[in-house]
């Protein structure tokens, strides 16, 4: 038993490694695309776009190449602007957890064809957390939203976030219907959250709020210093 | 040199983007002439077999029917034909098999145009021609 | 103990999803910079390449903007190029796993300052495996070899890799020392390849060869259908 629990631990350090890894990554790969990428590229925008006003003038026979490179340009940038997104969470660093998280919610409550209004409320200062705890709740708070849009068949729903002086509780709150418990290993957003949260230290429940909808309650504590 | 017969060319590539770029820096080589374009292996070997281009452009990531398999069935119908592969591939593998399948030349589409250029003015002349990065990876 | 059995399964069945999930951004990540991007700035290449000929004879005045957009453009494409690198086994995919072997092994031999020989020995015929076999063998001898580089201290290294028709065995050798056994937990990659290794129902063992040096030796059996 005592072995078992030893791979249980080997484990769960493997995962929390795995994670962390990846965000790392993410967030290297991000950064090349938005500081050296999008800076190229803005350059060659405003180069295209003089060549253009001077060839109209003086050499009209240039104008459709020099335009040709704008489009293709553009083109480049929706394409770095789509694969950042992918990477989102590497905001995180940048813009710091709260300012992210709006932004976050905001494109989910304009996104077309959503009819999922999502709220959110936070007390306390978000800046004084240190990483790794901004990008994990970046991230539960990402993987909840994304059940609730999936799984949820709501209306509304709301994240709830509280910093005290020793612990962050965040509520996912949603007002669909939910029936718990879940098959177990149906997917891996779940236990991707729960992981990310043991890994803290900290506890992630599941129940039925009064509405039937799902309410995922967590509790991670800080380390005082 | 004002006599000299135009290289004509058949430029391959799925990207519409690429030709057209492509097409506007050839369009200007005094020597040079686009004179038919395809988008996919088969449509390619089409024109090759309607146009008798001197020198085929060819992309290796086609839908349909890949490059190489391309190049394969184009030299069985016409083994003199003169092929320059011009990809982004620039693992040495992707052109050893080009070059296995019967192609004079190699150029990776981060090259700087010119050594396009240059590369078909050598293959046309029935020589090897591979661009600088690839010649250092083989 | 059998709930502890089943939060090992749970646990065991995380990691690999997790693996799985990142080897299918990565791959993801390297097709859109490769094929989107790659082509858009060969585009632009030649665009602007075609108006600095224009405009030498036509509109002097153009030639620097038009060597500038050149140069951006170069400067991009050698950053696509590096991530592309760390993107790397996305390769296994286009070239298939011996080649990507092969090349991944002449990087190795040709990089400078290496003084470690290493060697490929492939029986059996590669291209009979189906994912995610040909990724996780590439992952595997990668792992392996970086190791060998990092703490090894070897001078030769072998890696065999044996196809049959109900198994594949990898041996992964080195001539260098290693103190076996390795203190838990001292990195995570060698727990990552047995995690990989076990999620297809394989092997993996470590001991010292004659040589005094690491010997990897990993089995993997092969689904008949
Ligand atoms: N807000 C919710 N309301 C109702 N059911 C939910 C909600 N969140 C999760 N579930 C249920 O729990 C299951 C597991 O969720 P989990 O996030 O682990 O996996 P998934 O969303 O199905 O897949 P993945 O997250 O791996 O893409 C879901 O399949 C769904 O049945
Ligand atoms: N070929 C080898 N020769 C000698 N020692 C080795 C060899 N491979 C691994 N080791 C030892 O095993 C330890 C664990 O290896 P592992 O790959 O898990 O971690 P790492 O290489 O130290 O870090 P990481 O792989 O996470 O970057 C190493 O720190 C090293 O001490
Ligand atoms: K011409
Ligand atoms: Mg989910
Ligand atoms: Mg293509
Ligand atoms: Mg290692």
């Amino acid at each position: 038993a005592s072995s078992q629990q030893q791979l249980l631990n080997e484990r769960k350090q493997l995962t929390y490694k795995l994670i962390t890894l990846q965000d790392q990554e993410r967030r290297y790969l991000a950064r090349e695309l938005h500081d050296e990428l999008g800076q190229c590229l803005a350059a060659i925008n405003a180069l295209a776009a003089s060549i253009t006003q001077t060839a109209e003038q003086e050499c009209p026979v240039l104008v459709d190449e020099a335009k040709n490179i704008s489009r293709i340009n553009d083109h480049i940038m929706q394409t770095v602007r789509e694969l950042l997104v992918k990477l989102r969470p590497a905001e995180v660093d940048e813009l710091g957890l709260e300012a992210s998280l709006n932004s976050l919610l905001s494109e989910w409550n304009t996104r077309a064809g959503r009819k999922i209004h999502y709220c959110l409320m936070i007390k306390g200062d978000c800046a004084q957390l240190a990483e790794p705890l901004p990008m994990t709740l970046f991230r539960l708070i990402q993987e909840g939203i994304t059940n609730i849009a999936k799984h949820a068949h709501a209306s509304s729903a709301t994240i709830e976030l509280t910093i005290n002086s020793d612990r962050v509780t965040l509520t996912i709150s949603d007002n669909g219907s939910a029936e718990l418990p879940f098959k177990p290993n149906s997917g891996m957003g779940l236990l991707g959250m729960r992981e990310r949260v043991s890994a803290l230290g900290g506890q992630l429940n599941l129940e039925n709020n009064k509405s039937g909808g799902l309410r995922v309650h967590i509790t991670i504590p800080l380390q005082k210093n | 040199m004002t006599s000299e017969p135009k290289i004509t060319l058949l430029l391959v590539d799925d990207h519409a983007m690429i030709r057209e770029g492509y097409r506007s820096l050839l369009k200007k080589q005094a020597r040079l002439e686009v004179i038919t374009e395809a988008s996919d292996g088969a449509e390619a070997y089409q024109r090759f077999k309607d146009m008798h281009p001197d020198v085929v452009i060819m992309d290796l990531s086609l839908p349909k029917q890949g490059g190489i398999e391309t190049i394969t069935r184009i030299k069985q119908r016409e083994p003199l034909a003169k092929i320059l592969v011009f990809s982004m591939h620039q693992n040495p593998i992707f052109a050893l098999q080009a070059l296995n399948a019967g192609t004079l030349g190699y150029v990776t589409k981060n090259s700087a145009p010119e050594i396009l250029l240059q590369a078909i003015y050598e293959v046309y002349a029935g020589r090897h021609y591979l661009s600088p990065d690839m010649a250092q990876a083989l």
